[in-house]
């Protein structure tokens, strides 16, 4: 009887969902209260906050314990998401080392690897980019120029190049990148996945502002950087594996949560409730848009719990993580597209106005189809290795 | 929480599409268009494993089973574009009996819990594959009843005026030999639209008021949620097929399906149909726990199915190019069923305001 | 001042308009009076139509008085067509010879040919149907397989090989197409546009039954079919150009005419209001799609006249005709899918019902995207010779 | 008929072009993104060649000309995304304070027909380019007024209550220099957005009732196609600029530009801007020679231009990837413009209402 389907959730489960819950009502800043991410002192603040999370558990809830972690499961996990989004707490300033290096160093790394670097991430003492794009080289990642020639003698490696888009990469203190440690090889051969900390000597970082003026990324230039053996995770010339093991399985530990895209999606439905009132005419011609994004964010939700549950059961991501892909960057656009169409010509304010979050959230959601793998790539993705059709 | 299907559900699912595959191919279906019929060998053999009486009580021959059950299986019929009613049959009409025979209801004719009652004999004759269903409101402007022409029984909504003029909703339970039904040409004539003509007698009333209300609700619930799950298949049929055709033509010297344009018509399709799927089986849970948003649910995986479905047959369409659109390409079939049923009980955007009314009252 | 911009038909179109309207009121056949264009006994009744309008000249406005034209302009013309489709007047049987050959003769016939085959194509005593598409050179039109060798000694050519999807193929007297004469060139070299009758002898056609069970069009096979010299269009391995500079530069005289468009979005309209009254929260929803459709039709209706005007003032029409194609058929489709969305549960009703047209005009638009270069190729023409972008 | 634009007309077009092409560069906006005036040389220069003053009477400096003159020159304004404004000024101030002139509004203070009128030493200002006029609505919950924040003069409609408790519109002129305008700030600095601190007083009064009620109609319909002009121009730019990128970026070894899908992209923008630019040409025509559906048009205009706009920044955007993501790139500072002017004067899909419910009016 086990294996019925029943998508409610367990006492112990709703048990943990309050505990979290109240923590964070007694912790939670008030909502867009901290200074931006993107600026010094709001990265500090953000750090501050994990550190208070970290203290009490609850920042890295479904890792181990020794590593700060509940070692919870990954419907808590999912469980966790929905009540800090729903609390409206702030951006994870740690976010590229919880959930996109972590998996990678729990399947790949060694034990010295884990001690030293996951408590210090879990507990935000040290804030991780990551070192994926290059100028030439965005979307197509097998096309990575950056080098690692050995430094015999010295048991480590000089890392000459530049890599770009580097999100926090202007404050954070490590990152991980592809490097190409045989350049005899072709493509995705020859790389090697490495772990560099950005006070190491010839390392130079230009922050990139971007096009709403805050500075959310950055170009690292590496000239002869030192990084010693032990910093290389998973194998030299075995970095596009590693890369992409973890893209690919996700261990459940970094699908995005849909917690994001419900919370924004319910907000809408307030918006739109609201418009219904002021602006009765522009409400109507919204609806339909309302609707169908309140909708994406719930299939959102559904198709989570259904891989989690397989991921649970042992079975594995594979391209669906670009079908993933694809619908939460729409879905992110339509939310947005269809609170600013409610808004109307209030839709442009820019600043302290209360609805200027749906502005700076477009913003955002515009770069979902283009980051992490362009949507055309992802579709690419999805009809060679889903469908079977030809690389063309 | 676990959101799958047991391997009993799966395995009988499995069993399904292994009997479907042979009896209801494209050859079938081309012979169901000739001479459109409401029951086949395909149905007695459906019956005979089970799938026909899958929701009607033990004690008339059925398993016993729900919409969750049903779900997987009525995902194999929309992916062979089974032309029999087993939506109307098994996943709306079987369970409205079977609820109704406890509603004690003045005057009703249905008593399927006992096995001498009149509903009670029309499951019996469900599960074992002699009778076939359909159900469709009787009113001035309603649409004709799919199913209808050449349905065994029939279940009719209609609304009766009360004493004060207030209109009250009932079920009727009809047996088609004791009415004249006129046809209606669909583009798919396995639709077998039809008009019963007939008027409410009091000896075919099974249910009136509250109790009728209530059940055509949960019908309408039911049906929508099970043409979602028919929509699930065809949509898949819809898009193998076509990947299959972009992998074998060739146009300026390569195949099809190795251009951008083809391939990203057919994700776009394929990352509709993966999103689709649990939405849909997430309704039959729903609609089966009786969970207080199952409504909802619902019409979110209508509306859902109902745009993959339309998708996939566009780029479908699209990708084979003059082929599809001739009579000799098999595409034709799945393509008029999904048209049809995009619109059936609810289409996606009449679906998604249901879903926003919900929202904003609190629902 | 002539060269102010106005958009008012002057008072001799309106006269013009008139006579053509009243012609229409008193000869038009009762709108779907005629059995099916793709039956043989609908084949002879709107051939039958279209004599009625030779015999007053009503058939080919825009050709010249000697060939049974009126010798009126292209704006006369579309004046035409609006009166026409306001008329809800019978399919054009004779429209592959009158839209795409006939352009084609007045530009590179020869006298002989044009005084042969105009008369005969106006009055319908021999209708065409094409041979572009082979079942391996669909929107590869330079793929073009079928051959033709010299008869020497005979003044002609022997033809072999398969056409499809010939439009009324299945009863045409006639067929235009490219065959190719250079065995040894390449692609869209060494091809040549040839006229054929369909009763010479290897000539057998097999119609092809289309998606509604109506045969739309055929299968023709060529089996040492003898063409002789004279019906030879525009030179010997000339065949390409012609068919381009055609498709190309229009003429002005197989412009798309908008009328068709038009009148089916005013039809929707009417459609709307009527929903509006039966079935309100339905027409609600199909609102904006509505408004949409009837604007792209207005759209096209203005990109007509536009390109009208500067083909009247010597310019030409080059990529722009994809960019067209691309609009008119998502417009045919955006006005039967609003008026589907309309019927709703009734939009599958199939046969004599009075919205059965509505469901006809969604088949046939859904081929659009697909037939004369799928808009696939279009938007490759677009990217390629609108904004340069390299061929890939 | 005659469908195009006069050579004289567009020989002033390219006059403009080219002179926009030198003082208007990205250079040039990125300094008004700093500070932004509704003043500059620029300004001067344009007013130096008539263009501030087009539509203004000749005895007041103007050319006298009408929508269908400016149309083309409000497309190359959009073109470099024009920080001053020409729309607010020429395209909509100028032709109301004209028009009012020869109303006899009882107690107006227009009288532009006399030199010596307030209304005509404000058209004497503006063809001389020392004006620069921002309009809009003031009531509760109107929002803020784009280019009053710098703005010479305001025209402000309001609503008046009159003696039998019935709304009566307003037009009031106003000069900046006698109000307090409160700044909003805007995702395009060189919007100025603002909401002036100002209670209607009878020398302000220009029109009001029925007068006031149709010059307010009008200043929609002129802002609203004049819009549609600017976004026009910038969806040319925003098209040639991702084509341009598309070229030079090479991914996966060639040119991105090679790529279907980003092919596809970029052909379906530019089809929908080559269908809008007659539409918006079209209206302008209507609207000077008063046509009876002229508001038709310039909704038909205002909502094909804003969707052209909105599909030409999506696919610019996701051409140009992360680059067109960063402050560096000229991209967004078209971006914020044409994602601005979309929603101003009324979006997409409300001017797709207005043309609908007048079709079924029958108007």
């Amino acid at each position: 009887m086990d294996t019925t389907m029943d998508l409610r959730t367990t006492p112990a489960q709703e048990a943990f969902r309050l505990e979290a819950r109240s923590w964070l009502a007694a912790h939670t800043p008030p909502p867009r209260s901290l200074p931006s991410l993107d600026t010094a002192e709001g990265f500090e603040a953000h750090r501050q906050w994990e550190q208070t999370m970290f203290d009490d558990r609850w920042s890295v809830v479904s890792w181990p314990e020794e590593f700060g972690g509940r070692g919870v499961g990954i419907l808590e996990w999912l469980i966790f998401e929905e009540e800090y989004w729903r609390a409206q707490a702030p951006l994870r300033v740690s976010q590229n080392g919880v959930f996109l290096l972590a998996p990678t160093l729990f399947e790949f790394g060694t034990e010295e690897q884990r001690a030293r670097f996951l408590p210090a991430m879990a507990s935000a003492r040290e804030i991780w980019c990551q070192g994926w794009s290059e100028p030439d080289a965005g979307s197509d990642l097998a096309g990575i120029r950056s080098r690692a020639v050995r430094s015999e003698g010295d048991d480590g490696w000089l890392l000459t190049g530049q890599k770009t888009w580097a999100s926090r990469g202007a404050f954070a203190e490590w990152c991980f990148g592809l490097f190409r440690t045989d350049p005899e090889a072709e493509r995705h051969r020859g790389l090697t996945y490495f772990l560099i900390e950005m006070s190491t000597p010839g390392v130079t970082v230009r922050p990139i502002p971007q096009i709403d003026g805050e500075t959310g990324f950055a170009e690292i230039f590496f000239e002869d950087v030192f990084v010693p053996d032990g910093q290389v995770l998973g194998g030299v010339g075995r970095g596009w594996n590693v890369a992409m093991a973890t893209a690919g399985s996700e261990r459940g530990l970094s699908l995005r949560s849909p917690a994001r895209y419900t919370e924004a999606a319910s907000r809408l439905v307030d918006l739109y409730a609201h418009s219904l009132q002021t602006e009765p005419a522009r409400a109507a011609r919204s609806a339909d848009a309302v609707a169908q994004a309140w909708m994406d964010a719930e299939a959102y939700r559904l198709n989570t719990l259904w891989t989690a549950t397989r991921v649970l059961s042992g079975g594995s991501v594979g391209p669906e993580a670009s079908a993933n892909k694809i619908h939460w960057s729409e879905t992110d656009l339509a939310i947005h597209r269809a609170a600013l169409a409610l808004l109307g010509p209030e839709a442009e304010f820019h600043g302290d106005g209360v609805d200027a979050p749906w502005l700076d959230g477009y913003l955002f959601a515009l770069a979902g189809p283009i980051y992490a793998g362009t949507n055309e790539i992802q579709r690419n993705v999805v009809a060679e290795r889903m469908l079977g059709l030809p690389r063309g | 929480m676990r959101f799958a299907f047991s391997d009993q559900q799966t395995e009988f699912r499995d069993a399904v599409r292994q009997v479907l595959a042979k009896e209801c191919t494209t050859d079938h279906l081309r012979a169901a268009y000739e001479e459109p019929a409401a029951r086949s060998p395909r149905w007695t053999t459906l019956a005979e494993m089970g799938v026909v009486g899958l929701t009607a009580p033990e004690d008339h021959g059925g398993l016993g089973l729900g919409m969750l059950d049903l779900v997987l299986l009525l995902e194999e019929a929309g992916r062979v574009a089974l032309p029999e009613p087993l939506l109307e049959t098994t996943a709306v009409v079987v369970p409205l009996l079977s609820e109704l025979g406890g509603s004690g209801d003045p005057g009703g004719v249905g008593d399927p819990g006992g096995s001498g009652g009149v509903g009670g004999a029309w499951l019996d004759g469900i599960a074992a594959g002699d009778v076939a269903a359909a159900v469709g409101t009787i009113s001035t402007d309603s649409p004709p009843i799919a199913g209808a022409d050449g349905a065994d029984l029939l279940v009719l909504f209609t609304t009766a005026e009360a004493g004060d003029g207030e209109a009250v909703p009932e079920v009727h339970l009809v047996d088609s030999a004791s009415v004249t039904i006129r046809t209606v040409a669909s583009l798919d004539p396995t639709r077998r639209l039809g008009i019963p003509h007939w008027t409410p007698k009091d000896d075919t009333r099974l249910a009136s008021g509250a109790t009728a209300r209530e059940a055509i609700r949960r019908t309408a619930d039911r049906a929508a949620l099970s043409t979602g799950a028919e929509l699930l298949g065809l949509t898949e049929s819809m898009i193998t097929m076509a990947a299959e055709y972009a992998k074998e033509r060739n146009q300026f010297g390569k195949p099809i399906g190795g251009f951008q344009a083809v391939k990203h018509l057919l994700a776009g399709a394929q990352v509709k149909l993966e999103f689709a799927r649990p939405v849909v089986y997430a309704a039959a849970w729903a609609l089966d726990e009786g969970e207080p948003h199952a409504s909802r649910s619902v019409s979110t995986a209508k509306a859902y199915a109902s745009d993959a479905a339309t998708e996939a047959a566009r780029v479908a369409l699209q990708v084979h190019g003059a082929i599809g659109y001739t009579w000799e390409c098999d595409l034709h079939l799945f393509l008029k069923r999904a048209w049809a049923l995009a619109e059936a009980w609810g289409s996606a955007s009449e679906h998604r305001q249901r879903v926003l009314d919900g929202l904003v009252a609190g629902a």
